[in-house]
């Protein structure tokens, strides 16, 4: 029952359009997240998941408007709450694809408290976060992860605070699949969204998806010199300190699946433990109420 | 003297064993068929401080913890005066205290008057000498309590065997042996002939013995609760330890979350997953989760949020009881969000207005608040075995509804998920139905889910949404008590019952005032023209409720015409369940100007 | 034909510069000494979507954006069809298209009158073969604009060059052009000899032109503002833009909070501490609030937090404005929390009424919140230099206020932060004060701050906290317009009072009905006595309100007798301001049953 | 104006008592909070910090009971948000000593999402976590930090989330100080809170704070053998990788200075922006408002 190994009808093979709503999205022309959603597309055709199997759940920002474009269940909730909404899901329906996707300020600002809980459980689950290191909805305030001393709206003088870097956090809460691509790159994108989709546990993306109209042109552009496309074999994803060290201290800026741990999901502990409490056979509310006969 | 209804008070410190006293006192009754009742109350101490317990034994049914106290035994004369306030004695009040309570008598914190009986008792003497181990205090006072007043003896030989029936022989001996000892002690005293005493009874069907929160479970329970999630919190956090346990015995999930924001996130997912789902918090809680519930409002997403009210505001009076969250309730979040609100009157209430919540959310896709409070929530009451659920479902007001899905022809590509319907509910997909697709959303959108700004739209979205109220209104309760054709009416609400139907009783039996009395379950959406016709059919109205600025009044005459002057506001908080001789003589005064 | 007054919109995508173009006539206007009044819109497209602009431009004082249209200006009929129900146009409405919009004249979506006058403009090839960029396509429609209805020309150069001013010269040149290029095309036109024009007017002294949510920030500054904390959300997220830089250059301190609870406990950590300080947000940010809004209240601290309503429920419609927050903000915390709700009624308004919100705040000890809306929040309007503080300070309603602190010889041990005093405030010590130490807590507590869970002491505090709004009462303020001795009364409150004073006027001069208005500016507490006052001297009253659950109608009901017969309750809830026309009628209808 | 170095008052030398307010602790014989709140009045007294710039902030708990023991400016906000309150109280008077005090459910529950921000902000104040690894207030839920399997009232089979190790949490986002200490040892706590007020920037330290009652007695013995404390010099504290290493992969459990860095605190930063925008002066409301004049 908790397997969460994606749904496979090999009857019908789903191409990445049948996953496309006909909804035009109310994105900017050139904002990075057309990428990640076309490449969501790929991942869900490539894994063929079945649709009444699928959910995509996301709080508020231009980034959480991705719900709405894909032709599957989908909640787009309240800022910064779209873990505890899909932690929701997941839980009554152990069997749905649940993915997560949403921005940094969604994420990282007002949701913030509720990532590192998400980590602890390991639900399986795949959370993207789509992060253009600016609020995009609201037209340009600084971000958590805005660059420190970049002028924004709310720090015309430059940013005073120091960014988060949301690849840290993820390991340092205990994410057990943690990864990093760009929204430029579809093919990258939807190779490390399908490994995360197929971890079981929680997986965390962080995508760097350019926002045309707050950072300007090629946003990411800057990086591309520093940025390191990791090989097969390249890099050893259990080892826990090394993806520290590629997160923290290399010069490169790391692509790729930064580390994987193998370890029993939530649901999977819950079911044994449900078990346990069952002994066998479910308990009848007469039962229940005549443990309070005296 | 003879009594077929008792009250009690047993007050001590951390170590004395007060609370587990009490509650074998009432249990012992229940499985002798009794009713009982019984309120607890702490100091500020975590752990260790003053405690107290409320008690009530009777022979009849019990409606409230009853005024003032006939027997109290004190521990310590310096945890008494925490309580004082709480805790008023009978005029004829029998009291029991250390005999080496070291405050001198004539700094006793009681005003004796001359029917008092003041008895010191050797408690810690008895403990140490004859049973070698002062833990045995509290036991053996109740072989006291057996002895001198004819308590239930045999129901409470039974439950100290139940209760230490995991230990080593050698411990129920001993204690066993207290209770001998504690009536022995009663048998050497010389008692007053017509000294106080427990009517004689014949034994009956034992009840069940629980606290409204655990009710409250088991309305859940039986409405086929599937997921709850909770973050603790005082007076509530009994319901999420006792599904821990219950709701996976029963095949269920149960979370603790990181917040009371993610609780009801939590439930919010699970239920647009397609099961039933609820929280459980108190004022600070349910002040979080103001911005989740518009969301689970303008989704239409069933839910189901039971809150425990407590002293506030803000962290305020954690262990202490109030009615001060109904505004709230109705009112807290932004946007004219439509929402439901319910509120059991006692124990039993509990259960089956928790069920009720369930119905009308999966029914009418709509989020349900159910306003208990810390009088309700944690109180031990008996109930009859039979009427937890059974008599509500006779009765007609316990239901469960399974939520309504699309139809097969309608699961595709055209499937509306917020079509306008007659009643306005319109038939919900999930996750794991084929080909009804669609997406939740707190922004506005049209009849397929779709984001939309169009004013038009917008307005017959508020319609479908509040649209349901006419038909909940139709469905909903209201409890009656009382003469039809009395003069004098009482409006009141939640467990503001127990105190308000005692005082009717009291007043009819002691000044010959007959009075009748309303109380709707369902305060949000209210049955206005039901209530408007009781206030128009009598004379004067009292409103009643524990709370400082008379919300329920306020709330009442948000849209039934109750004039000022045809009205007297009846609105205490100080922590305490409503006073029942304050409602009485409120009853008094009120007719009085009548006349 | 010549008008005073005059209603024009313009319509087009994001690239046709609709917004700026709009900006700079209502500048332009201000810069003459008129006055201007003007609304944007804008489709769900984040960038570059349709986008519209309502203008309104009087040599009298204006009180609404009017309800038809007289010019529409329009570059393409595609997005103005999205705009259609918003902008309604008049009988006699001009009409400017563009010569090849690709729409057929039969699908263009206006229902032609007689008397409306259509004219197709060579907008883009004036722009691209006169000026060689189609980016000043906008500018030389405002040479239109000027050239065919008189528009104050010198006002929008004088524009043109302060917004290029810092480019270079030949930018100036091409837009200096560009004006001339429109003023030249419609000279070589016919128009018929009584066409529409703005009647010649004296240029009189410039006045300011700025948003409520500007307003409400320079209201906060005078008051002595010195930290804002806040946290992005449309309509409110210009006020922590704009005192970004402005709070700083004054001496203060603004900071982007992680979220909203955030925000306001930034806010009262920092008022703790003895600063003014503020907020701003919208419907999702105040729900978030409501617990943090409960410990200001208990704590006594002040704080104010301004509301810049939008559509709900939940994310609801972000850009469009309502008045849906009321009861919420009255009653969104648990257990009896004391707090005040002001609101302005137009943009000068919410430099006033904040004002009085920071001086109701420090004086009583108490959080406030300013129900500001979109509509009010986010419109340009111009307001004469002098009126925009100064009038209300010689009217009495704009007054700063210094917290009360303790004498120096109360500032010892015994320093009781809670006293009991006459008026229910208590001399308030924070850091840097020697001697009146104390702890500011959200638990119940004594005078001394000490906690507590005494059922006196928790009366006592109650009344404290609640005592404070009998003083307040005295010092509220009201707005009225109208007769005196008016029969037909009309009660609203915020932003809905300039479509009802205009309605007003209108129904005065079109039916030669005489009414009465009357708007508290502070909501809680409420003036009762007044209210009630008003509502008897009435035959009949008409409530109205822009939200769909006739939020101010039940709320005066909560305390004011308004049977429902003597009522007409005019609520209107679709993300626009309420419509003149509707009052108007309304009042009409009403006035004909009193007949 | 932004120094945040304790005021000091030679003609006036406080001692230990003189920070303490007379209230009896509602707290359990034997909680470890009685040592908490006497290595802070021996730190007060120590730094001898005036009272009238000393607050001391809090949230909901029996830990965040503190600042009602202290005789100086003190908030017991509500549940969680201690920090938020805490940095409205230093942006306002930023020559008060700030210290915030609170368990682990106050600060990595409900209050999670409030670290990582005051980190980035790294305003010059003290954050004392007060760890037992239990909802002691609320009587004995699991909380964030509870171990994995262990039983408590919501997890009587077993607590099946993975706890967070809230030093490596507090490396990830930023924290410029980062100690831990044990709530058993007055003499390392005190020294080590002398040091975190002292720092520049905001400072974390971890105390081991034994709840006796819901964890029962002994509750850290079993860490004891595991225990080192930090000698000076043993250890780098500016060493971030070092850092790392000794919080995540170590046998041992180090006490003492974790990391440090020299960082300019926000105040110090926002000063200097605040200079920039002033240019020299403050600006009145009436040049304010003419900036309206079109
Ligand atoms: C409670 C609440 N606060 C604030 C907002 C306003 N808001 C909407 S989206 C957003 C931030 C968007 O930034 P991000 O999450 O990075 O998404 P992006 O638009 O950049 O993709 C904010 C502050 C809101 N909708 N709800
Ligand atoms: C909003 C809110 N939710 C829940 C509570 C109940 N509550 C009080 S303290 C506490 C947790 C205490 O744990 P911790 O912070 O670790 O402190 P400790 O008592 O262990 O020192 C909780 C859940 C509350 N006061 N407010
Ligand atoms: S504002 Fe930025 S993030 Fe939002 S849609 Fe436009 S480009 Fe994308
Ligand atoms: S419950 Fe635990 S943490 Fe709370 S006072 Fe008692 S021992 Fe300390
Ligand atoms: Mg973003
Ligand atoms: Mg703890």
């Amino acid at each position: 029952m908790s397997s969460n190994s994606p749904t496979i009808d090999h009857a019908c093979q789903h191409k990445p359009k049948d996953y496309k709503r006909a909804l035009k999205p109310v994105w900017c022309p050139g904002c990075g997240d057309y990428g990640v959603v076309n490449a969501l597309y790929k991942t869900m055709a490539d894994l063929n998941l079945q649709r009444e199997d699928l959910a995509v759940v996301s709080g508020i920002g231009c980034s959480s408007r991705i719900p709405g474009y894909v032709n599957a269940y989908g909640f787009n909730g309240v800022h910064g709450r779209a873990l505890t909404i899909a932690t929701g899901v997941k839980l009554a329906r152990p069997e749905t694809t649940v993915i997560i996707c949403g921005g940094d300020g969604d994420g990282l600002a007002i949701g913030m408290g509720h990532f590192p809980h998400a980590a602890r459980r390991n639900l399986n689950m795949t959370y993207i976060m789509m992060d253009n290191r600016i609020y995009g909805l609201t037209k340009g305030q600084m971000s958590p992860t805005t660059e420190h001393d970049l002028r924004t709206k709310t720090s015309t003088k430059g940013n005073i605070e120091q960014p988060i870097n949301p690849v840290l956090l993820a390991l340092s809460v205990g994410v057990t699949f943690v990864a990093r691509t760009v929204g430029t790159n579809i093919k990258h994108m939807s190779e490390i969204f399908k490994q995360a989709v197929e971890h079981n546990g929680f997986s965390f993306v962080h995508v760097l998806s350019p926002c045309i109209t707050f950072r300007g042109k090629g946003q990411f552009d800057n990086l591309e010199s520093r940025t390191h496309f990791l090989e097969p074999g390249e890099h050893d994803v259990t080892d826990f300190r090394e993806a520290h060290e590629k997160t923290m201290f290399g010069e490169k800026l790391y692509m790729g699946v930064l580390y994987q741990q193998k370890k029993e999901s939530f649901m999977q502990r819950y079911e044994t433990i449900r078990n346990d409490f069952m002994q066998g056979s479910r308990k009848t509310v007469v039962e229940v109420v005549d443990e309070f006969l005296p | 003297m003879e009594c077929r209804d008792l009250t009690l008070a047993i007050v001590g410190s951390g170590g004395d064993g007060v609370v587990s006293a009490g509650e074998i006192i009432v249990k012992a009754a229940a499985h002798e068929g009794l009713h009982g009742f019984l309120l607890k109350s702490f100091g500020p101490q975590i752990r260790g401080g003053e405690s107290s317990c409320k008690i009530r034994l009777s022979q009849d049914k019990i409606l409230s913890i009853g005024e003032e106290t006939r027997i109290l035994m004190c521990y310590n004369w310096a945890d008494y005066r925490r309580f004082k306030a709480e805790i008023p004695l009978h005029p004829n009040a029998v009291i029991l205290s250390d005999e080496d309570d070291p405050v001198q008598d004539a700094d006793v914190p009681v005003e004796f008057t001359e029917d008092m009986t003041w008895i010191k008792v050797p408690f810690k003497r008895l403990a140490n000498e004859k049973l070698g181990n002062i833990l045995t205090k509290n036991i053996l006072s109740l072989g006291i309590l057996c002895g001198m007043f004819s308590l239930p003896k045999r129901g409470v030989l039974d439950q100290i065997r139940k209760r230490f029936g995991k230990k080593r022989q050698e411990i129920i001996d001993l204690n066993m042996n207290a209770i001998k000892v504690g009536e022995d002690w009663v048998f050497a005293q010389e008692l007053p002939k017509d000294h106080l005493r427990f009517a004689p009874y014949k034994e009956s069907e034992p009840k069940l013995v629980l606290t409204g929160n655990e009710a409250a479970s088991v309305g859940a329970l039986w409405s086929g609760l599937e997921i709850f999630a909770g973050y603790p919190i005082t007076p509530a956090s009994d319901v999420m330890e006792w599904l821990e346990h219950h709701l996976p015995q029963t095949g269920g999930t149960m979370i603790q979350a990181e917040d009371e924001i993610a609780s009801l996130g939590i439930v919010i997912g699970a239920s647009f997953a397609g099961k039933k789902s609820m929280t459980a918090t108190s004022g600070p809680g349910i002040s979080l989760m103001s911005e989740m519930l518009g969301l689970a409002a303008i989704a239409e997403i069933p839910a189901v949020v039971i809150n425990v009210q407590r002293g506030g505001p803000s962290t305020g009076l954690p262990t202490k009881t109030s009615q001060g969250d109904l505004l709230q309730a109705c009112f807290t979040t932004h946007g004219d969000a439509p929402h439901v609100v319910l509120a059991p009157t006692d124990v039993r209430d509990c259960a089956a207005v928790t069920a009720e919540a369930f119905y009308l959310s999966e029914k009418y896709q709509i989020p349900v608040i159910v306003l208990s409070d810390q009088f309700v929530g944690q109180r031990y009451e008996t109930v009859i075995r039979y009427e937890l659920l059974r008599e509500g479902i006779d009765k007609g007001y316990i239901r469960r509804y399974n939520r309504d899905v699309p139809a097969p022809e309608d699961c595709n590509e055209n499937y509306l998920r917020y079509k306008y319907t007659d009643n306005h509910v319109s038939p919900m997909s999930f996750p794991g139905i084929k080909g009804a697709y669609y997406v939740a959303s707190g922004l506005e959108h049209d009849e397929r889910g779709y984001p939309t700004s169009d004013v038009d739209v917008h307005l017959d979205m508020h319609n479908k949404r509040h649209g349901k109220f006419e038909h909940i209104v139709n469905e909903s309760f209201f409890r009656h008590y009382g003469h039809r054709d009395a003069r004098l009416g009482i409006l009141c609400w939640g467990s503001a019952k127990g105190p308000v139907h005692e005082a009717m009783l009291e007043a009819e039996e002691q000044y010959g005032i007959r009075t009748r009395c309303l109380i709707p379950t369902c305060l949000m959406p209210l049955d206005v023209e039901r209530i408007q016709h009781f206030v128009d059919s009598c004379a004067r109205v009292i409103i009643a409720e524990a709370n400082y600025s008379a919300q329920f009044y306020r709330y009442l005459r948000t849209m039934v015409d109750v004039s000022r002057k045809r009205v007297r506001q009846l609105n205490v908080s100080d922590g305490q369940p409503l006073p029942v001789d304050l409602v009485k003589e409120t009853i008094k005064e009120v007719h009085d100007e009548l006349q």
